[in-house]
């Protein structure tokens, strides 16, 4: 579950973690009255979950309030990578005299926590560690143990930070530590961590990312969940127990099993057609659930063919066939629908739909190729 | 032979009084697996299944009297930690958690902790481990596969059902498979078991079936290389993906390119292994 | 540091580990006060640190407020174990279906913290664990994982307590645990941990001591210390900076290092004599630090004789020599001092003393003889 | 030969800019101790000792410019833990914690995290090790032994030096002396050093300077029985000592009657150990 920058800030604060001043606002009112708070110099932040945000015009440095004004009107309401602009923090503007960057994420090759840091932080930085990956440190966590002080000044000192910044510095990892560790983040990040001309260090971006698993152990923190910030579909998909993912293509998919669903997709996509979604319905088969997600995959109109592949392993194919024809019953459709079983009784589970409307096939490849060449016809 | 579970096998089942617990004890009984004990703090002193399996208040006093040498975990994922914890401390050499929904960092803790111990952890999330006629542990179907000289080792969960169902159709047997689970956190993984089937001699073919995220397809690609005699066969999902959501810039910085599709398939394929552009297309290339 | 019982007792209120209600009294009106609050069932306890304070005398249990008023008076201002009772804690009496013991401690052989608990609590628990060691439960805990659980859980199972308590016994467990870790504890132990007759799980004892080491990370438990706890000797001590214990015999010791002052009072014993006290002087042995000790040791009047036992090692012998000649030229006494002076430069230093009244010799042999000898003659 | 330390010993001081530190880096230097370095954040790039020994911010700096293979710590208490996880982190085969008054979770947490490490850790609390004419670390004198036969393991400080002077006025050389220190929680013990002089080809005998508490003087009794073929002379301080004041009922049933003079003199003498009445007496109990 990604935070909001705002939302991210709000948790800094209570760990006392520097962050600029400044408000979370909705309208251009708000954002007037913030600015005059401030002072006037204000940076605009649209509030979305996607990366890229800067260069995509969602940040903007106004020298005035009449500016401020302006800016808000521009990106509330825009959409920055097909998310609609609600929120826009103002925050006051800060001189900087040197970016950093800092970071406490999960890594998969140590299976432990990682702290990286660099003194060539800002927009640029996956750039730097393309070109110079020695400037990024990296220092590996234990999780049992947690950050040692002497890491705190090992960062510090690798990145050839003033001394002067030592201690401060070290603190804010330490807080940052502590977020990653009481609100079982998979990410935090800052960047820039910036120094300011009056010599204080701040955080002037704030990213968090929390564990979807551990959301038991934080019920208050899953009151922040966002609900505009994933797609509809995909909080259709998660209403009714599938996972569910929008793509480009016109060929709807049903599958059973994430894994699985990849090779469909793979498949088709390997035969020259294209996926509409990745759609994993979970163990087994049962009717409704069949059914609801041949609506959701339905609400899409560019789709114009339904690949259903099951596995029948523990639950057999014949009883995952008569899911899918009691669901049939309740939805009408022109699209073509194929559908493949395989595993334990998979030819009798393909008799029963042969006297359908549905198109069975025994094998992936068989399936795919039929999917492809409907979803092409239908295009034609 | 066989890897990690066999005949010899006693198995305990952690949760064996929930839901899934006891319908898959049920089904891994029927495969006549050896399942010895089962734990659910609160019911010790009860039997399940019609008096055939003994429940235990704690994994130590199971052990204790029915001498499990193997766990397989079906508690809610957040007592997974604990219940690992409590397997590794009672000395169970093979401990395979099927939950889904771990948090990350009880598992990077568990992970440590495990550093130091020589339990072996399949899991989390993950279908388990099949060796056909003697032993399942787990949830995979035991009658897709029959015994044979191919071993299987996979990320995924019904992916693999189909990879072990197309061996099935071509007359292929499987020495173990082993679904090591997604999660990107976990126990063994592909290197791991790898070096075991190296050294099964019932074992003469490797299927290796993975997927997008992480970088273990391409460190099996380097221990392949240097260390594998016997021929592997490798299937990777993924390829339509979109480039995943990276999580920060902090994602970039520790992945840099791998983690594709791409890079996984070109890593094996450059060592010589053959790779499948779909499940069923993996036993023609089989050549044992 | 040990705490007191009372203090302990608010410890626990503020880690949610059920106590029973009552409170410390200083005065007779205020045990009259509390008993009334209380409901005139009361018991009533003396708050001193040392053990056995039940076998003497110092723990009564009073039916009427008239009788609670009478032990307060038996019991304030008496003296257990040599040490003066100030305070009492007055508690509502509690009716006991079951003792339990529970503690945790360091423990010196695993080099972790022990987990322990019975269910033969009580008076008598030391004399179960020599007659019967498998009822008392014992588990070690992982420093750096903390105490799991399952461990919970299993010490629970294991002293064959009713399921129906499972949950709060493993609470209070959890509790206690955090109370050591949070505290630096080196032991809380509760004896006994009670059911009560109204099946409530209640600690009736509270036993904390916490690391004098670890002090500086918590200064507010620093506050708790109790000056009146121990012998004013051993405060003036610790006032001037040597470790002082006070002892029984007649023969003063001021020696540099414990191990080596242990090894001075074991000889003067193997030759019949009997040390007045143990007092190290820790690193080296400057003329300010000496007088002031010797001031220490001759304020016990039964002191005969005494014997300085230093090793110079890097401060040199005849340095140390001066040191303690410089120091007796502050000191009137009449009592024979043996100085015994070992290690780089002994036969300087010696050579120094030999004008004084002090006593020189060469070898802990020759030393504690003569101690002993004019210890033996002062007495006679 | 010798153990732990000798002539290739290349020395690096933690918390060498403090006035311990400095005053017995002096002290050291002049014994022509190999030192090579001294660390104390924040003070990286400075000199000390008239320009002889550079200073880094970090242990694994100093390590990577100098190659230092031991390490001796005079930081305050409160920074013992983080110096040791610094050093050991750094992977330096030996530490030696001169420093006392560590708290003792904390030293808890070190033992453990040093239990799946292969770095060696003498002290906290401890006068820490004389190789006598080749190195010393620490704070034992060094013109008090000279190089010999005889090993000497302490808990103490004091009373380890004035054993020393004994041996020395009887003309016998040390091996090698280790001071291991008297806190409840430490990283070398009695078992581990005996274990290295029964290895080593230059010690022929080794004394034992033991003291109330604990019951590692009953546990190297066992292991001299077992394994030591060198005779083993030992001095226990403490039978004067009153029984001590125990905490609470957990002392009791943790130490049992263990921890007294009186059991760890019968332990020792038992399996045939000869014990010294006094200090003096030492040197002509050992027969080589």
């Amino acid at each position: 579950m990604k935070l909001q920058e705002y939302q991210s800030k709000i948790l800094f604060t209570m760990y006392n973690i520097p962050v600029p001043n400044g408000r979370i606002a909705e309208s251009i009112g708000e954002v007037k009255q913030i600015s005059e708070e401030l002072g006037g110099r204000v940076v605009i932040k649209a509030q979305v979950l996607s990366g890229g945000r800067g260069k995509a015009g969602g940040v903007r440095i106004a020298k005035t309030i009449d500016e401020a004004e302006e800016y808000a009107n521009q990106i509330l309401g825009k959409e920055i990578y097909g998310m609609p602009v609600r929120k826009v923090l103002v925050d006051e503007m800060i001189s900087i005299d040197k970016e950093i960057y800092l970071s406490i994420a999960n890594d998969r090759n140590s299976q432990k926590p990682i702290l990286m840091a660099s003194s060539f932080g800002g927009m640029d930085i996956e750039e730097v560690s393309r070109s110079n990956p020695e400037k990024i440190v990296k220092r590996v966590i234990d999780p049992l143990l947690g950050l040692r002080d002497y890491q705190l000044r090992d960062v510090a000192i690798n990145i050839d930070l003033d001394r002067d910044y030592w201690q401060d510095f070290s603190t804010i990892i330490h807080q940052l530590w502590k977020v990653y560790v009481d609100c079982d983040a998979t990410l935090v990040e800052v960047n820039p961590l910036v120094i300011t001309s009056e010599k204080k260090l701040t955080a002037l971006d704030a990213k968090v990312v929390l564990d979807d698993n551990a959301m038991f152990r934080h019920p208050n923190l899953n009151d922040l969940r966002d609900k505009d910030a994933v797609p509809p579909s995909e909080t259709q998909g998660r209403k009714i127990g599938v996972s569910f993912i929008k793509m480009e293509g016109n060929i709807g998919c049903l599958v059973n099993g994430a894994g699985l669903a990849m090779a469909t997709m793979d498949i088709i996509k390997e035969l020259g057609g294209e996926a509409a979604n990745f759609l994993d319905i979970g163990g087994g088969a049962n009717a409704k659930k069949v059914e609801e997600s041949l609506r959701l995959i339905l609400s899409d109109e560019k789709v114009k063919a339904i690949l259903i592949n099951v596995f029948g392993g523990i639950t057999r194919c014949d009883e995952v066939a008569k899911g899918i024809l009691s669901a049939f019953k309740e939805i009408q459709t022109n699209i073509p629908i194929v559908v493949r079983l395989v595993g334990t009784n998979d030819k009798e589970g393909l008799r029963l739909l042969q006297d359908t409307e549905l198109i069975p096939a025994g094998s992936l490849l068989e399936a795919a190729t039929i999917a492809v060449g409907k979803a092409g016809e239908g295009k034609a | 032979m066989s890897i990690l579970v066999n005949k010899d096998t006693r198995l305990l089942v952690q949760g064996i009084t929930g839901n899934e617990g006891l319908f898959h004890t049920e089904q891994m009984l029927s495969y006549k697996t050896n399942i010895v004990a089962g734990v659910t703090p609160g019911k010790g002193g009860d039997w399940v299944l019609n008096g055939k399996i003994p429940v235990f208040d704690s994994v130590q006093s199971a052990v204790d009297v029915t001498g499990a040498n193997a766990s397989v975990i079906f508690v809610p994922a957040r007592f997974v930690g604990d219940a690992i914890f409590e397997a590794v401390d009672a000395e169970i050499p093979l401990v395979v958690c099927i939950t889904e929904g771990a948090p990350i960092q009880d598992m990077m803790r568990v992970k440590q902790y495990l550093s130091s111990r020589s339990t072996r952890l399949i899991g989390p999330n993950c279908p388990g481990l099949l060796t056909p006629g003697e032993a399942k542990v787990g949830i995979i179907p035991g009658n897709i596969a029959f015994s044979g000289n191919i071993g299987v080792i996979s990320r995924s969960g019904t992916l693999t059902y189909e990879v072990l169902y197309a061996l099935n159709q071509n007359g292929m047997g499987v020495s173990t498979c082993v679904g090591i689970g997604g999660d990107p956190v976990k126990g063994m993984n592909f290197v791991d078991c790898l070096e075991l089937f190296e050294a099964d001699a019932r074992t003469d073919a490797v299927v290796m079936i993975g997927e997008i995220g992480g970088n273990d397809e391409e460190i099996a690609a380097n221990y392949i290389s240097a260390n594998m005699t016997k021929p592997v066969v490798a299937f990777i999902a993924g390829i339509s993906a979109p480039p995943g959501k990276r999580m920060g810039h902090a994602g970039a910085l520790i992945e840099g390119n791998s983690g594709t599709a791409q890079s996984k398939i070109q890593a094996l394929q450059s060592i010589g292994v053959k790779i499948a552009r779909y499940p069923e297309e993996i036993p023609g290339l089989i050549t044992v």
